[in-house]
């Protein structure tokens, strides 16, 4: 018998057991094959007639010589070893995972939609202007700005995106080389410092006060005519409303800065207010956030950036317009900073996003937001008491609590508190950020978990906080694996299978 | 339609426990003058089914590529036949309706696969480390280069003209941010034509290049080492087939349009850009990075590794602002590339191979329609026209073929044309006919 | 808060505990509402204004009342309670339990297949009927029959249309009334059996010989001209090849009775022989085990029943056929039994099994029996010595183990044999099933099945059989739920969750 | 292409572990004569693409319902939405590739779905017990018939000619093999005139019956338990939105074909045979039924049970020879209607009833177009048409509508049309003026 893994035991043992599952590369066997190709009556060349030999490969690269059939068992196996909203509750604080309604997986999956090839000409590709318009339209009418566009792949290459419209608005009043830093507080995700970096700026913090906003006063000491402008999340990543922000935006715009709105958070506010009534000037949003955009493990997303009328001739390009006789056309705009993705951005992502706002509509979007807002506050009123909620006043789509308490009492942490939450059936909340709460756990229910769920949730994480250190410690206890050995995965990297040996 | 669960009895239930009696009183932090009076200015929710009638509406306004449209435009998107697995292994909920795996412990199924996918990225380009995605092809250049330029100190950057247009765009916007001074190097009869001498911290290439051809990489390779600069390649996954890979040649940064496994064409996204680089780099990598480890057990497990060199632990100091990738295309890429196999994977490549060649001679032999470039070609190839290369696309779509895609100004306007594993002789020889007939 | 169960919380724990699963009436709240409907402009008349009050009902009937999300929730977690081919595998005798391609899920996954209406005229359908007509004369090429019938939905329902295209051949001769008995080996499926009642006959078992065959003496002494015919299947039940069927054929045919093939075994003879060579007179076959169309956990299938020239002319009908012009058409056979199913047959599972014929093609098939029976007695001879083998000799796709000696020497039973099995993530082979073997363990491992994975198969069930008795009680320890009380089950009956207090 | 992973090597190593050196020795049982020289008379195996390519030969040699063939067609396969949380739900592929659950504790999944479907159908129907279904209607129908004639000793079976044509020819059918005598009872304007006396042993009628019309199911049961009979009621299940459940109004069995919820109309199958009876015929229920039990530690579990009734344990003595059933169309009945919910399916219910009504109106307004009957219908009627009812199907399939089912010669060959909750006010407009046109 050939040497190979064990190919179709469920040696993940999916509904009982923690073995682990042998690699792709354990389920090889030599000469296996599962792959085949359509009859075309193409002459059979040989390789060595077609490429000439100093660029021909020797051997075959080698892949994975597996059965579909073992194929397919070690890929839902996988599944089973993968927690998921599909599955259960989601509090990841700032990650927003809410249902993904199945009709937008539906929606998106029409070969009318998905064989459309990007280099087509205008004239094949109407739909989809049309739909790209279309969305951007709403994007612009649920944010107050005045243009989009809808190239940027993710959160993060919106920042930069944006950060590049501010750069090039600068350049053009000629004040590109002396504004030179951004301002960000100093509970930021870290896209945004890093984000500042590629766009060529220096990062300044600011604080925030006691009150978890940010500190008008160190805003104040902090502004000078070397601004090109300040990023902001509202609610901000504590989940709170920065209520001053007419009064920064005005001394922001005072000294000739711009305002950058880093989109994460807008789930909370669809509806109620919106960042251009604010005074912001550029805003990113993440469809796979707000819009429900499936996070699929980690990506794809979608990160429109959209922008006052002022900005509008900055946009990457080309952007789909109407042309005002029912057809669409691609436009450069005409100071674009230019592309910022290979082709039209991540497209069927931002198609799902269409049909998700499609389907909530502009009353469905409040009842969001709302019920996002409502989910926050009930939970945090249960744990109080529990856990420390070092901002304690009403918060808006997420609020953070801390273990610090717990620490203090009997030496649970927060990632104790995670863990023992995974065993629970949750996942578990953020932790550890923002970074200035200490043993920080970040909650957003999110609005499509029910009171049911919620109640279940509060009694779970209080029940949690009675636990000893070694309970804590001990958790995982129940999870495919148990808890994971971090610090040795940097010590003695393996990142492929092929390295395994050295390790 | 909406999704939030609760009844009107439940949101009252749930203020009346805090205190409050209105759901407007949930946003009292808000300040008055900032309300959004009557609401978001977007129609009411729609019914499932009218979302769907919309969509197909949409839908029914493209012409997609199939029986009626005969793809053989390429240009860093392929017509490619999919397999059923992909949609059915790739797309389960699990992967789907998941975060970035922060817990390990229960995301073990996300990362074993990246884990996996991470390998065979390295064995298709020869090289010790790749990371869990970028993007896209051009996302993954521009990292690239800012890795080079991070490693070597030096902000001149010498790029290929073969390097695909778009990618070549991206790279001078982003290099407004980060100052770096891109040098465009000429082709010459479809092959980069470098200076023999200067101080670039990376040299990029592409092959095969944006015309189809085979670049000389060994050549670029000793170019770089010579000049103290780092080889940034990128290239088509499905070459790998065939050809020797770009880090076998000298490449110390690797990178690709994932497009070609697992994704349809989708108006050009979602896509996956491919990034991997020689071991020594690895404190530079961009993005996120899967490695084996072990639980308290001692049993195998996967978690996201070299976390320091992340923007949320590393912030204004990161290696790049990367936190959503595009993970879930990285799983089908697994998917589909696994499902080809070891030999699957050369098959691909030589049918591509074959077909561009019978498609290529086909062409060639139509009156007026001349070869642009006469280096080697794997599956695609640019020729010229006697009627300007959109005319002919244009003409083409009403003879029911995607025609190619027609090259600028830079590349003589000529006509870019891909030929997959799926094109038939007989399509290949309606394709040529209807050529002869358009060009008249 | 309104009393409801828990809602989103992961109580089944998918990846990770034992707790249940909560029913969807535990996750029911009043008043919460996942449905809606699109726009219609269609006016909005009361229900009292459509029905007449005698007839309409005062109280909606009570469903459930569930958001989408927790829908999608509760069903997942349910699909984690699941084993599945998909999974690992899945070595139940007689089921047939192979990988189904996913390339067949696509096939008919086509709006012009599934949006079709079954009362549209046959001008609207030729593509199904062109697709039904190429698979019928397909599975007639295999079984070497004349035409055959789509109707049956399954291999009962092909076995039950069999008996009735008996009965109306007899009946044609005159000979309805004196035929009254329907042979049956006592190896045979309770499905024969029980069709025979059913088409108005009455049963007379024939004993197996010691070599797991039908005793041909027996049959003899059995057989007279109040016989109708003979139910077999070859390979039969426990997976041997009946080497004296033409032998039997004859006897059979002499009386002026008929040869029934129940196909459920036909995957171990495909390119083979046939059972038309072997003198069958109608055969069905059981297109969700020899080709490939899933289970669905129970269903639906699709048992097509082919039949020799003679007996064309009694299929149920109506049946399409070529026209030779090119188009199809709806024909009545002329002495039609009749309609057996509301329309035309389980017609998605037909065509799956179709695209599954035409990947495969003849090479492929023939394949399929080869490596059916190669895995079949390479298993066999791995558990040898360990678990008694009845008919230990060459068998065909499928044996029939014993744990009668494992029995007696330590109380080890074939039941706790399959609960172990469970516990080693595999599914259980086929118990206590064909009635002739005691502690019976029928295996089938099918060919997607590799050999590496039949490896540990045998591992198990070798290790498995060291086990105490008391190890093999207590299984399945790691699976969502422990050995499931069924004698309880049937003694206080709760057959719906409305029952429930009752019990 | 074929699915053994067998290499070469392997198949040979595993025959000479057994003393065997070819495949062909393993069939050394099947004699000589008896080999099929040749192999099988078929094309050689397609690839995955290739069948995809005959599989769209097919698909558009079909005309589907959809924006140009607006369907109006029912008579048992309706034309409804059916919600993407069926697709994604149902058919997760851990209840696609399981089987029956022989196996309870790794089988709770199907199983759990199951008793939550069997609870669902009895509260549809008023009934006590359900199974987990049978293959369609018409199976369901015979069983009933089959239990009511056990229950009773008495063979006669009183069928409404309002029951399914098709329905009461698979009765015909499988009548010849149990003896039951069936006794055609006609239509009155519509409605079943039921024979005053006798000594039958079962009542069959359906309501709403084939033509649309709502049966006196009350009368129908005083009948019955007069006659000593038993009374199967065949229903729609989405008429239990509106509708009285047969339970209530006597039906000791109650049947019906589950196609609405979950099913795609694919040219009649696989549909779903609802069947549900009181509590006291529950030893006679034909196929699976689950019940709810307890594992060894007391947690909550579900099972198959009462399985002596069943032909595996009971042989020729069984209530029935089902096996095989329809389960997974069972699941995702259940996830549709669960989807529904209480409101959701009287809200679906009084929008068939709207469009039909409006339907009707509309089309008793055209010239020569006259109700075939008078009785109140739900969603569902029919009409005498001036034109033969197939020849105006045919010529309405020209104008973009599947206009109804041409009803037979017993039933005054009337257009039988059916409209859903999919149907707009624009496409009822559109479908009376086109059928004004064809019956000129
Ligand atoms: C507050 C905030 N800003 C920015 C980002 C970056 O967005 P993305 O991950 O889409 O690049 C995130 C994502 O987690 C975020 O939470
Ligand atoms: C030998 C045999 N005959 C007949 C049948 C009945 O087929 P079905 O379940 O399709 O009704 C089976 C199914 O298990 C079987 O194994």
């Amino acid at each position: 018998m050939t040497a190979a893994g064990p190919g179709g035991k469920a040696t993940s043992a999916p509904l009982m057991g923690r073995d682990p599952e042998p690699t792709l590369f354990e389920l090889s066997s030599p000469g296996r094959v599962a792959s085949n190709f359509r009859t075309t009556g193409v002459p059979e060349w040989a390789a060595e007639e077609l490429v000439p030999a100093a660029h021909l490969r020797e051997a075959p690269a080698p892949i994975a010589e597996i059965s579909e059939r073992d194929l397919v068992a070690h890929m839902t196996r996988l599944s089973h070893r993968q927690f998921s909203v599909d599955l259960g509750a989601y509090p990841l604080g700032s990650c927003t995972m809410k249902y993904n309604p199945k009709l937008c997986d539906d929606a998106v999956a029409r070969a009318g939609l998905a064989d459309v090839h990007p280099a087509a000409p205008a004239s094949l590709t109407q739909g989809w202007m049309a739909l790209l318009t279309d969305l951007e339209s709403a994007l612009c009418r649920i944010t107050g700005m005045a243009a989009a566009t809808l190239q940027p792949p993710a959160g993060a290459a919106g920042e930069l995106t944006g950060l590049l419209l501010m750069r090039a608005f600068h350049g053009a009043a000629g004040e590109d080389r002396r504004r030179r830093r951004v301002l960000i507080p100093d509970s930021a995700h870290g896209t945004n410092p890093a984000s500042v970096t590629l766009g060529g700026y220096e990062v300044t913090q600011v604080p925030s006060d006691d009150r978890g906003c940010v500190d008008l006063d160190a805003l104040a000491a902090r502004l000078d005519d070397d601004v090109a402008g300040i990023m902001l999340t509202n609610p901000n990543t504590l989940g709170l409303f920065e209520e001053d922000i007419v009064a920064i935006a005005g001394a922001v715009h005072g000294v000739g800065g711009l305002l950058y709105y880093d989109g994460a958070n807008l789930n909370a506010i669809l509806g109620v207010t919106r960042p251009g009534d604010m005074g912001f000037d550029i805003v990113h949003m993440n469809l796979h956030k707000t819009f429900a955009v499936p996070h699929g493990g980690g990506g794809p997303g979608a990160g429109p950036v959209a922008v006052t009328e002022r900005l509008s001739s900055y946009l990457p390009g080309p952007r789909p317009e109407a042309a005002g006789d029912g057809t669409y056309a691609w436009v450069e705009p005409e100071r674009s900073i230019g592309r910022i993705h290979s082709w039209h951005g991540n497209a069927l992502a931002l198609a799902r996003a269409w049909s998700y706002i499609l389907a909530n509509g502009g009353d469905g979007l409040r009842r969001v937001s709302d019920a996002a807002v409502l989910n926050a506050n009930w939970l945090r009123h249960q744990l109080r008491g529990t856990y420390d909620i070092p901002y304690d006043r009403p918060c808006m789509h997420e609020f953070v609590a801390s273990a610090t308490n717990l620490k203090r009492a009997g030496g649970l942490r927060a990632l104790d508190v995670a863990k023992r939450m995974l065993e629970e059936g949750f996942h578990a909340p953020t932790t550890y950020f923002p970074l200035i709460v200490e043993e920080a756990l970040m909650i957003e229910p999110t609005e499509t978990e029910s009171p049911q769920t919620l109640a279940a949730l509060a009694q779970a994480l209080r029940e949690i906080a009675g636990d000893t250190a070694e309970e804590g410690h001990a958790a995982p206890r129940t999870s495919p694996v148990g808890r994971v050995d971090e610090a040795r995965a940097a010590r003695r990297l393996v990142p492929t299978w092929d390295a395994r040996s050295d390790a | 339609m909406h999704f939030v669960p609760h009844t009107d009895a439940e949101i009252a239930d749930m203020l009346a426990s805090m205190g409050l009696s209105s759901l407007d009183e949930l946003f009292d932090a808000v300040p008055a003058a900032l309300r959004l009076a009557g609401g978001l200015d977007l129609e009411p929710g729609l019914a499932e089914a009218d979302v769907a009638g919309r969509f197909d509406d949409y839908a029914a306004a493209n012409r997609p590529v199939g029986r009626s449209l005969v793809c053989f435009a390429g240009a860093g998107a392929y017509d490619h036949d999919i397999p059923s697995v992909v949609g059915r292994l790739a797309y389960r909920s699990e992967f789907v309706t998941a975060y970035t795996p922060y817990q390990p412990e229960v995301a073990q199924g996300v990362l074993q696969a990246l884990f996996e996918y991470q390998t065979l990225v390295c064995r298709l380009f020869g090289t010790d480390v790749a990371n869990a995605s970028l993007y896209d092809g051009a996302s993954a250049t521009v990292e690239a280069v800012n890795l080079a330029v991070a490693a070597t100190g030096r902000q001149e950057v010498w790029v290929s003209r073969g390097l695909h247009p778009h990618w070549r765009q991206v790279l001078a916007t982003m290099a407004v941010g980060t100052g770096h001074q891109l040098v465009d190097v000429a082709l010459d009869d479809g092959l980069t034509n470098w200076p023999v001498d200067g101080a670039p911290g990376a040299i990029v290439v592409q092959s095969p290049n944006h015309l189809g051809c085979l670049e000389d990489v060994g050549a670029a390779g000793e170019l770089a080492r010579r000049l103290g600069a780092l080889l940034v390649v990128a290239t088509d996954p499905v070459s790998a087939g065939l050809l020797k890979s770009p880090g076998s040649l000298g490449a110390d940064v690797v990178v690709g349009e994932g497009q070609p496994f697992g994704a349809s064409l989708s108006l050009g996204g979602p896509y996956l850009g491919l990034f991997a680089c020689r071991r020594e780099h690895v404190r530079r990598l961009p993005g996120r990075l899967v490695g084996e480890t072990v639980d308290t057990e001692g049993r195998r497990a996967y978690v996201t590794t070299l976390r320091t060199r992340e923007q949320d632990i590393r912030r204004e100091k990161a290696s790049s602002n990367v936190c959503t990738n595009q993970t879930l295309m990285a799983v089908a890429f697994l998917v589909h590339l696994s499902w080809l196999g070891t030999s699957g994977l050369r098959e691909l490549a030589l049918r591509c191979a074959r077909g561009t060649r019978y498609c290529r001679e086909a062409l060639l032999a139509i009156d007026g329609v001349e070869p642009l470039a006469g280096a080697p070609v794997l599956r695609e190839f640019a020729v010229r026209t006697p009627v300007p290369a959109d005319v002919v696309v244009a003409r083409m779509a009403e003879e029911g073929f995607l025609a190619g895609v027609a090259l600028g100004e830079e590349y003589d306007a000529g006509l870019l044309v891909a030929v997959t594993e799926k094109r038939t002789k007989a399509e290949i020889d309606a394709f040529a006919g209807a050529l002869e007939k358009v060009v008249r």
